[in-house]
């Protein structure tokens, strides 16, 4: 086996993630996939730190870690924001800015 | 370069060399991000009522600081933090760009005599719409001062953007831009419902974007064992092999900056968060933006990438009529100002591109100098739709312009002059800047870009023409919307940008100059 | 070779020739009613110091010797680019001076009629501007020294005729009429044009004198070619066949322009220019057949129209058109008739004249009646125009001594020295004159009084007798003048050229043949509409009747090939305008229209949607690196 | 030479003229007028001045050269400079625009004009539009040409589209965007230009490297298509009857009376000495749309009913001789062309203004079924009307004539065929003109026409110097042909034609002795 | 340390399993708090992995930030928006989930064929010398933390700041006026013409429980002061038979 496989997972990971994004209606769900292809980089920077035998992926990955907490705050904030006017979590809901 | 140095003297465990940092070079970021924590201070603790002055004071002293720190480092090239920032003639003119630009949109965003209520944030964001809070807050005249702290902080991170020389920088860049900004997107006075969406939109399609930029370079570390665009470059210059990689690499990552420039088909936000952020903001976030989502991506293609030119330019060539096409065919039959006017910063986007695609020394300056003569007179344009107004606050139906020549005469000529500055028409800045764009392109061989560029000017120009017409050509009827009288924040910002926009029509030559002594990126 | 004299002396007058009938034009045209008053005497006033400083230039002429009698007088550089160079230059020579003698003398006469005719007329003062408007025209043309100016003179006397045949353009007819005649002397126009252009590109000018001079090293085709085309443009100012429809509609002018414009002066126009033209014609032998042709063509329908027409200015028209056709045969002919094409062209516009300033003096008398079957028995009513129209008729039909007489039977014996066939359909159309002038007199002056109710015959004033008198005197003696005592043949031979030839009938018979045949005409005439009962309303006749009423089915012919295709060409490209060019403009913006109207759903408002399509250009960037990598 | 920046100064007076009569208040509708009027005159004196100056033997081909550098960065230098076509094209803006203030005095307060633009816009607008005019037949730079060949559009834009007709939205829109798309090719061809050779000052790239074959082709169509919209040539011709008829009579007559003719301007100016060889290999296409031009305007005119739009495809097909004798590469066929545009430009001023004038009494009505028997009540505007419609056919004497004619020699030299079919194109002419004068103005008088009033003093004090223009052009052209002479042969040398010789050599020897 | 031994092996190949399980979870559950706790799954295991590749440090921040922090944070939110919220798991989009499915898979496929294709290439240096270094995994990264990437570690400091400050922009409430006491609600609820005791639950002695469908008062008359005010605004109202409380109370004497 080859380390490269984390690299393949990650690909995977961040597909997947993709994926949940455009099929999810839940802004939650939609943005806890956003996260999952976060962590699918994550994965392949881990993975890769290790291939070029440098901790840069590392640390890469540590700061995307803080820049995702900082992201999910105000993810969350905006989607709570928005289920109180709107007292859904849908996010087909929000559909008065079109065409 | 540092973890390689370790590696070669460095069998035990050696003292850490402590990092030099010179506070010079990095002194308008830093300027620009601590006024940011002092307003944040200045919100925990200066009572509510002088909060607004206090601020106001902040933030134009900051980005006067800052534009004097930016000027201050004319004709530094070097790399600064570690290699981080890459503080050379471009980085600068685009740091100095975004400062202006902000000065303009603090303008506009201080502005709190054209709505009757006050400026245009919402009095409490977390107030309910509709709700009797909201009413309350309003009518107690409260004003969400956080906006300022926000604001810094996303000017900074625009500041940081063009000059991040690695990946992770650019992403944090990326974030701290982008963050604030998706919080003033959804702080809008009125029409709540709609800022809020608007910023939803944002965000969301904001962090799918970022995931991809992130997967993209974790991809780029992959292949070269660095984030750094110094040695990404080295490596796609001595590497073979690992083609798909790369390949991949570059367009996940390419495709993340792309979104931030709203380049097709990546713009689908664009029309939606430009329509439903607060006025001010938009133009701010239109102007600002674009120039430092430019500038990421001139010195990612340039610097990092440049090795794969020929991989790339074809992919863009795509991407930029694509831009162009979508922009202006989609704005031909909008109804909403603002939307339209997005729609026409999609296709302005296009063009811009031309200048990327150039490849060249041309290019590079050509998409500088329009993307500050775009940002001017996008500048100018949002302020006077945040004029234009009825008693539901912002007019921004196209039919309420109807006769708008006849009830404000002047007002209606600088939109004129905006509109065909967007379109092109000679003595303003916006043709001095397709110009250089559209050379650039044709001296690098792009000659059926050029033609497809000048056929989507043609598009473009009948919506544009089309806001004229209706000013001027049409009589006002009792829905024709009213100018309300601005105060001087306004007033200064749209003079501002009226006059760059005709004075770099005219006299081009000295930003032209300026531009061109500013050289090309640092490798 | 004729030498060409510097215009010194009464000559230096050359250029106020044209310039005083032009002042006296422009002064009536543009002053305004302030002239109103004076203005008609200002324009009789300059033709006839016209017609006093041309007697004057003849006099002067014919001191010197034929070799000495060209003037030329060069204005200033008109037209010049390249290798064009055309001069405002004039010239007179004895072509000329003939020519002008008529246009002054006649021109004179006709407009002192002209003053008692239009006396009641509101617009008498813009009446006489054109008039002055044309005379000028008409010296410009007989003057000129190069195509190009003559061409300008050509021109300037269409748009006089224009403006005088639609002098009463209340009238729709008369308005029709002038457009008509314009119309289709531009057709002739086209003609003159293009000869003159490709006289400059094989000649590298367009004056008389470098084109005259070099013919001899052109080829007998590109003579042939400017021939013809020459030939096109004396049609239409001739009205020859086949652009010879407009002449009987400008009768709808007032007669005093008919009398000058459309009998006496521009009309034979081109018999001029064909005459001046003689150095190419005598080189292109096709051209002059032609020439000839055309002028037998017209000769007969204008005889036979003028056999036909009831309308006293329409028969007279015809009777223009065929004797215009005598001319143009004339000169066709070459040296031989050049000159008595020019002698028929001098007496006719004088009898001609006197005709149609009869005819006026006529319808004077009959409240601007023109229908023949309405007239009768005029001759007690107005003798003096009853005698001068007899004169003028006994000239026009070529009864000894009459001046018609002598210029007629040069033209029938010039025909038969070249051709007996040609001279043999002269005579025949001789006899046909006999006919229609005999039966025009004798509708109008003889038999029973048709007249309407209301109607009181009466002379006209002096200053309408007085030029008839004068035109009758002329009509009489002027042919025995020229021939014998003016000499015209060496008159004109210097410019003309000319060379008898002998025929093998002697000049008696013919002589004899022809009155024969003419007084038969005539006595046919006279039996037909003097002797017998004239019925007010014309009977149906055979077909030859009906179709020359119909003018020969002139204007059939030119709606059927001409005027109904252009406009079926004009409404059909009105349309391809608006639907297929104007429709593709407006068609592609609504296409970007539509194209904007399709794509707008899919910006549809879903956040999911839109993330969609960022896949999908994730998906599309990543697949065009990876083909370009792998193209 | 001389040292006075005659052109700078030229452009910059109705230009301050303009932005003063804008800023004048609402209220003062006659002083705008007057303003504008009497500045107006001061260009025409100015002009006036210059040209009696003007070299025609000079050898040099442009005159009151100025030049100073304005965006080094593209090359692009401010740089004026007129020869004697251009002169001649500026004399034209500046005797024209006298005359359309004066002639469209009261245009704009009509009752039953339905602008909503000021009275002083409408004379600011047209005081621009001369800076406009005379900048853009001054520029030696190619830049500055096709800068104020795009800033034109403006204030022509607004003319229509705030002063004109029912229609006038969407005539000012096709207007501007028909005119963008010629523009804007042209721009793309530019910078070819640019990229080609590295300046855009017109004397530096003649003296320049020529471009190669290929490349001119290219970039001559953008350049080509520019003016061909321009000018118009068929096909590219719709905008331009919407366009008059949606304007005022003296939008129409500067629109098309000099505007147009900087398409034509600029194919002897730019498309013949830039691309040479692009102009040879395409101009037997040209010269086929060229003539179909005169004879599809011909006939279209003819089948019109609405006065305006009739004049304009009247219009076309005068354009049609303009491009086709530009085109044949012929010395005689090039100065006619100019001559034309001169001839062409106070035609169309002759017969807008007068169609102006006649529909103004008539509520504003452009339809010819409307008209009839106006010479009975209204003499002095049928004469005038009819003087318009004889210049309009080119009647010989008049200035039209001079140019007609040469364009036809010109043609018939290089192409005998081709002068000969267009030459049948004056037949047309005079066909659908006299329909014109005849329909409107003989017969019975039509009802609602029986008391209009003749022409005022003001009205025609504003024909008369057409009409003297007119007259003495046409019987004395040496003024003009003086100066446009020097630089027709000029641009014959640039293109490489030499004119066609006699067949029969007897006078060439001494022709081309007065060519020199 | 640049190999996979057979005991990694076994790690990655059961913890990526679980992932990808837990990715497929997350995508796939109705209810958004599953959804959740299948990306608990997912970090957990990417935990184990990112150990599994030298980067102890990063798998305890991943446990510690991500799994206990983050995903707090969101299993907060699910349960202010509505723990029992289901998903509808039927697209309304047309052809949103046709295309999803094609892009993605078509994004999968690309990048794990392009991957996979390419990767072998790369050489595996492996992170035994760079971990050694500054004497651990932990003193490394915080090694280049503080020297090469310092710039970046100040400016996520701007991050934080702003999403602390947004959140509580956008999600504090604050009041303009000061709370209401216990007593003083008390004082009001007494005051107001409300009744202030219990409003009638839902389908007491009614036909149904449905919250639509009136309280029968004890006389038998239905009462709307059981339906929930939204509902009353908007009408929808069970219609209610009087005679099927006697119904019920006949049924119920059986």
């Amino acid at each position: 086996m080859n380390p490269s496989n984390y690299v393949i997972l990650s690909a995977l990971l961040f597909g997947i993630g993709a994926l949940g994004v455009l099929v999810r209606r839940n802004a939650i769900v939609v943005f806890m996939s956003v996260e999952l292809m976060l962590n699918a980089a994550n994965l392949a920077f881990v993975a890769f730190a290790r291939m070029n035998g440098n901790l840069d992926g590392q640390v890469v990955a540590f700061f995307v870690m803080v820049v995702a907490a900082a992201e999910v705050v105000v993810g969350l904030a905006i989607i709570v924001q928005i289920f109180r006017s709107r007292r859904s979590a849908s996010i087909d809901e929000p559909n008065l800015l079109k065409y | 370069m540092n973890a390689v140095a370790t590696v070669v003297h460095a069998v035990d465990v050696t003292p850490w060399e402590m990092p030099t940092l010179d506070y010079r070079l990095l002194a308008p970021v830093l300027i620009v991000l601590g006024a940011g924590v002092v307003s944040v201070l200045f919100e925990a603790f200066l009572p509510r009522g002088v909060r607004r002055p206090v601020q106001l004071t902040l933030v134009f002293v900051t980005l006067i600081a800052a534009l004097v720190a930016v000027i201050n480092l004319n004709g530094v090239r070097e790399t600064a933090g570690q290699g981080a920032l890459a503080i050379d003639g471009p980085g600068l003119i685009l740091q100095g760009a975004v400062v202006v630009i902000a000065i303009l949109g603090a303008l506009l965003m201080a502005e709190r005599g054209l709505d009757p209520n006050g400026d245009a944030f919402a009095a409490r964001a977390s107030s309910l719409p509709g709700s009797e809070d909201e009413r309350q807050f309003t009518a107690r005249g409260y004003f969400q001062t956080e906006i300022w702290a926000f604001f810094l902080f996303a000017v900074g991170g625009m500041m940081l953007f063009p000059i991040a020389n690695d990946l992770l920088m650019m992403f944090v860049a990326l974030e701290v831009m982008s963050l604030p900004l998706y919080l003033l997107a959804g702080m809008a006075r009125r029409r709540r419902l709609l800022s809020q969406e608007a910023a939803l939109k944002y965000f969301v399609l904001g962090a799918f974007a970022s995931a991809f930029f992130l997967y993209g370079a974790a991809l780029l570390y992959g292949f070269s064992g660095s984030i750094s665009f110094g040695e990404i470059a080295a490596s796609l210059g001595s590497k073979t092999g690992e083609t798909a990689l790369i390949l991949i690499a570059i367009g996940l990552v390419v495709a993340g900056v792309l979104f931030k420039i709203g380049a097709a088909p990546f713009h689908q936000w664009v029309p939606d968060v430009y329509q439903g952020a607060p006025t001010p903001v938009t133009g701010f976030m239109a102007a600002a933006v674009k120039i430092a989502a430019f500038g990421a991506l001139l010195r990612l293609l340039y610097v990092a990438l440049g090795g794969m030119r020929w991989d790339w330019t074809p992919m863009l060539w795509v991407i930029s009529i694509l831009t162009m096409f979508v922009g202006a065919i989609l704005a031909l039959t909008q109804s909403d100002i603002k939307r339209m006017i997005a729609y026409s910063s999609i296709a302005q986007a296009g063009f811009i591109l031309l200048g990327v695609v150039a490849v060249s020394a041309k290019g590079l300056e050509g998409a500088i100098f329009y993307l500050i003569a775009y940002a001017f007179t996008t500048i100018g344009v949002f302020a006077i739709i945040s004029m234009v107004r009825d008693e539901n606050g912002e007019a921004t139906h196209l039919s309420k312009w109807a006769g708008l020549g006849r009830q404000s005469p002047v007002i209606a000529t600088l939109f004129t002059i905006f509109m065909l500055a967007l379109t092109g028409i000679p003595l303003t800045s916006g043709f001095i800047g397709k110009f250089a764009v559209f050379s650039a392109a044709y001296a690098s061989g792009d000659k059926w870009l050029v033609i497809a560029a000048v056929v989507a000017s043609l598009i473009a120009a009948f919506f544009y023409m089309r806001v004229v017409v209706l000013m001027f050509f049409t009589e006002p009827n009792e829905e024709t919307a009213i100018v309300a009288i601005p105060s001087i924040f306004t007033t200064i910002a749209l003079a501002a940008a009226a006059t760059v926009t005709v004075l770099l029509g005219v006299v081009p030559q000295p930003l032209l100059d300026l531009i061109a002594n500013a050289g090309v990126f640092i490798r | 070779m004729q030498e060409v004299m510097p215009a010194t002396g009464v000559f230096s007058l050359l250029w106020l020739l044209i310039a005083l009938p032009l002042a006296g034009a422009a002064i009536l045209l543009f002053s305004g009613r302030k002239t109103n008053k004076w203005g008609p005497y200002l324009g009789v006033f300059t033709v006839f110091v016209d017609a006093i400083i041309a007697i004057w230039m003849l006099i002067a002429m014919m001191g010197n010797s034929a070799e000495q009698r060209t003037f030329s007088q060069n204005e200033f550089s008109w037209m010049f680019a390249g290798n064009l160079k055309v001069d405002m230059a004039f010239q007179l020579d004895q072509l000329s001076m003939v020519f002008v003698l008529l246009i002054t003398v006649v021109g004179t006469l006709i407009h002192i009629y002209s003053l008692g005719y239009m006396s009641h007329d509101p617009d008498k003062r813009k009446f006489f501007g054109y008039l002055n408007l044309f005379v000028a025209a008409m010296l410009l043309l007989v003057l000129a020294n190069n195509y190009l100016l003559l061409y300008v003179g050509w021109e300037g006397v269409g748009l006089a005729s224009f403006l005088l045949i639609s002098f009463w353009q209340i009238k729709p007819t008369a308005a029709a009429a002038g457009k008509k005649a314009f119309i289709i002397n531009r057709v002739g126009d086209v003609g003159l044009s293009l000869a003159i252009m490709v006289m400059f590109v094989t000649f590298g000018s367009v004056g008389f004198d470098e084109v005259f001079g070099s013919t001899s090293q052109a080829s007998e085709g590109t003579l042939t070619a400017i021939g013809l085309l020459l030939l096109l443009a004396a049609a239409g100012k001739s009205a020859q066949f086949p652009l010879q429809a407009w002449l009987l509609d400008a009768m709808e002018g007032p007669t005093p322009v008919s009398a000058l414009i459309h009998a006496a002066t521009m009309v034979t126009a081109g018999v001029y220019l064909i005459t001046r033209s003689n150095a190419i014609f005598d080189a292109a032998a096709w051209a002059a057949t032609a020439v000839v042709v055309v002028g037998v063509i017209t000769m007969f329908m204008g005889a036979i129209i003028g056999s036909a027409k009831d309308d006293i200015k329409k028969s007279l028209a015809g009777s223009t058109m065929s004797q215009i056709g005598y001319m143009v045969l004339a000169a066709g002919l070459g040296p031989v008739g050049y000159v008595f094409a020019i002698f028929h062209l001098l007496t006719h516009g004088v009898f001609k004249a006197g005709l149609f300033l009869g005819a006026g003096s006529v319808m004077h008398g009959m409240n601007d009646n023109v229908n023949m079957r309405r007239y009768g028995a005029l001759r007690t009513a107005m003798m003096v125009t009853y005698a001068t129209f007899i004169i003028g008729t006994l000239s026009i039909m070529g009864i000894p001594p009459f001046s018609g007489f002598w210029s007629k039977d040069s033209i029938i014996h010039a025909a038969f020295e070249s051709n007996t066939l040609v001279g043999i359909l002269t005579i025949i159309a001789a006899a046909i004159t006999g006919f229609y002038m005999t039966r025009m007199a004798a509708m109008t002056f003889f038999g029973k009084a048709r007249w309407e109710d209301g109607v009181h015959p009466h002379e006209s004033p002096k200053v309408m007798t007085i030029p008839l008198i004068i035109l009758a005197i002329g009509s009489t003696f002027m042919g025995i003048a020229l021939l014998f005592w003016g000499n015209i043949e060496t008159w004109l031979e210097p410019v003309t050229g000319f060379e008898e030839k002998h025929i093998a009938i002697p000049e008696w018979a013919l002589i004899t043949i022809t009155l024969i045949l003419v007084l038969a005409g005539a006595a046919y005439g006279w039996i037909q509409y003097a002797r017998r009962e004239v019925p007010l309303v014309a009977p149906r006749g055979n077909w030859l009747t009906r179709a020359a009423r119909q003018d020969l089915y002139g204007d059939a012919v030119n709606n059927t090939l001409v005027v109904q295709p252009s406009f079926w060409l004009s409404r059909f490209l009105v349309w391809f305008d608006g639907s297929w060019i104007d429709g593709f403009v407006n068609g592609s913006a609504a296409f970007f229209g539509g194209l904007s109207a399709r794509l707008r759903p899919y910006q549809s408002g879903f956040i999911r949607s839109y993330a969609l399509s960022m896949v999908g250009g994730a998906v599309l960037v990543v697949l065009a690196l990876v083909l370009v990598r792998l193209s | 030479m001389n040292s006075f920046p005659w052109l700078t100064v030229l452009g910059l007076v109705p230009l301050i003229g303009s932005v003063v009569v804008a800023l004048l208040p609402k209220s003062m509708p006659l002083l705008a007028k007057q303003l504008a009027f009497a500045i107006s005159l001061v260009v025409l004196g100015l002009v006036v001045v210059m040209a009696l100056q003007f070299d025609g033997q000079s050898e040099f081909v442009f005159q009151f050269q100025e030049s100073y550098d304005w965006i080094p960065a593209f090359g692009v230098t401010y740089s004026l400079g007129v020869d004697g076509i251009a002169l001649v094209l500026i004399a034209l803006s500046a005797v024209l625009v006298p005359i359309t203030i004066l002639a469209g005095w009261n245009d704009v307060e009509q009752p039953q004009s339905d602008s909503v633009g000021s009275v002083k816009g409408y004379f600011a607008l047209i005081l621009l539009l001369e800076t406009m005019m005379i900048g853009v037949f001054a520029a030696t730079d190619v830049f500055l040409f096709y800068v104020f060949f795009e800033a034109m559009l403006i204030p022509v834009y607004f003319m229509i589209g705030r002063y004109g007709g029912a229609q006038r939205s969407y005539a000012a829109m096709k207007f501007l965007i028909y005119s963008l798309v010629g523009g804007l090719f042209m721009l793309a061809a530019m910078i070819g230009l640019y990229v080609v050779t590295g300046t855009f000052n017109f004397t530096q790239i003649l003296l320049g490297a020529g471009i190669d074959a290929n490349t001119q082709k290219i970039l001559f169509l953008g350049f080509f298509l520019a003016f061909a919209i321009k000018a118009p040539m068929w096909p590219f011709h719709t905008w331009l009857p919407d366009a008059a008829a949606a304007s005022k009579p003296g939008t129409a007559v500067l629109l098309i009376g000099v505007l147009d003719k900087v398409g034509t301007f600029g194919m002897i100016r730019y498309c013949l000495p830039i691309f040479p060889a692009a102009s040879d290999f395409y101009a037997p296409v040209i010269i086929a749309l060229a003539v179909i031009g005169v004879f599809y305007g011909a006939f279209v005119a003819l089948g019109q009913n609405d006065l305006k739009r009739l004049f304009a495809y009247s219009s076309m097909s005068h354009f049609g001789f303009i491009i086709l004798g530009i085109f044949v590469f012929t010395t005689i066929g090039i100065s006619g062309a100019t001559v034309y545009m001169i001839a062409h430009g106070l035609s169309t001023a002759a017969l807008f203004l007068t169609a102006g004038y006649l529909m103004q009494r008539r509520n504003g009505s452009s339809l010819l079924s409307d008209y009839s028997g106006v010479n009975k009540p209204a003499p002095v505007l049928a004469g005038f009307f009819l003087f318009a419609a004889l210049s309009s056919l080119a009647l010989p004497g008049l200035v039209s004539f001079v140019g007609e004619f040469m364009v036809l020699l010109g043609t018939f030299q290089r192409y005998m065929w081709v002068g000969g079919i267009a030459t049948l194109g004056i037949v047309i002419t005079a066909a659908y003109v006299l329909r014109v004068y005849q329909k409107s103005m003989t017969g019975a008088v039509g009802s609602g026409l029986e008391h209009i009033k003749d022409l005022t003093g003001r009205e025609i004090s504003a024909l008369v110097p057409i009409a003297a223009l007119t007259i003495f052009l046409g019987l004395y052209p040496a003024p003009v042909l003086n100066v446009i002479n020097p630089a027709v042969n000029t641009v014959m040398v640039m293109v490489g034609a030499t004119d066609p010789a006699p067949t029969v050599g007897l006078i060439s020897t001494t022709s081309q002795g007065a060519q020199q | 340390m640049n190999t996979v031994n057979t005991g990694e092996a076994i790690v990655f190949w059961v913890c990526a399993v679980l992932s990808v399980l837990g990715a497929v979870g997350l995508i796939t559950s109705r209810k958004a708090v599953h959804s959740a706790l299948w990306m608990a799954l997912t970090m957990i295991n990417l935990a184990v992995l990112y150990i599994a590749n030298n980067a102890p440090f990063l798998g305890m921040v991943q446990v510690i930030v991500y799994t206990g922090a983050v995903m707090m944070l969101f299993l907060f939110v699910i349960m202010v928006v509505g723990v029992d919220s289901s998903d509808s798991l039927i697209e309304t989009i047309k052809g949103q989930r046709f295309l999803a499915m094609v892009l993605g898979l078509l994004l999968i496929v690309i990048m794990v064929w392009g991957l996979g294709s390419s990767l072998a290439g790369l050489p595996a240096v492996g992170l035994g010398e760079a971990n050694r270094i500054d004497g651990g995994n932990v003193q490394g990264i915080a090694h280049l933390i503080f020297t090469d990437y310092l710039i970046v570690f100040e400016v996520t400091s701007a991050l934080l700041i702003t999403a602390a400050m947004g959140a509580m922009v956008l999600a504090h409430r604050e009041h303009w006026q000061p709370k209401p006491t216990q007593a003083q609600l008390s004082v009001a609820r007494f005051k107001s013409e409300e009744h202030p005791g219990n409003r009638p639950n839902p389908g007491i002695y009614a036909r149904h429980n449905a919250v639509d469908t009136p309280a029968l008062l004890p006389d038998g008359t239905p009462t709307d002061a059981s339906i929930p005010g939204a509902l009353r605004a908007r009408g929808e109202i069970a219609p209610v038979d009087i005679n099927d409380g006697r119904a019920i109370e006949e049924a119920d004497s059986l």
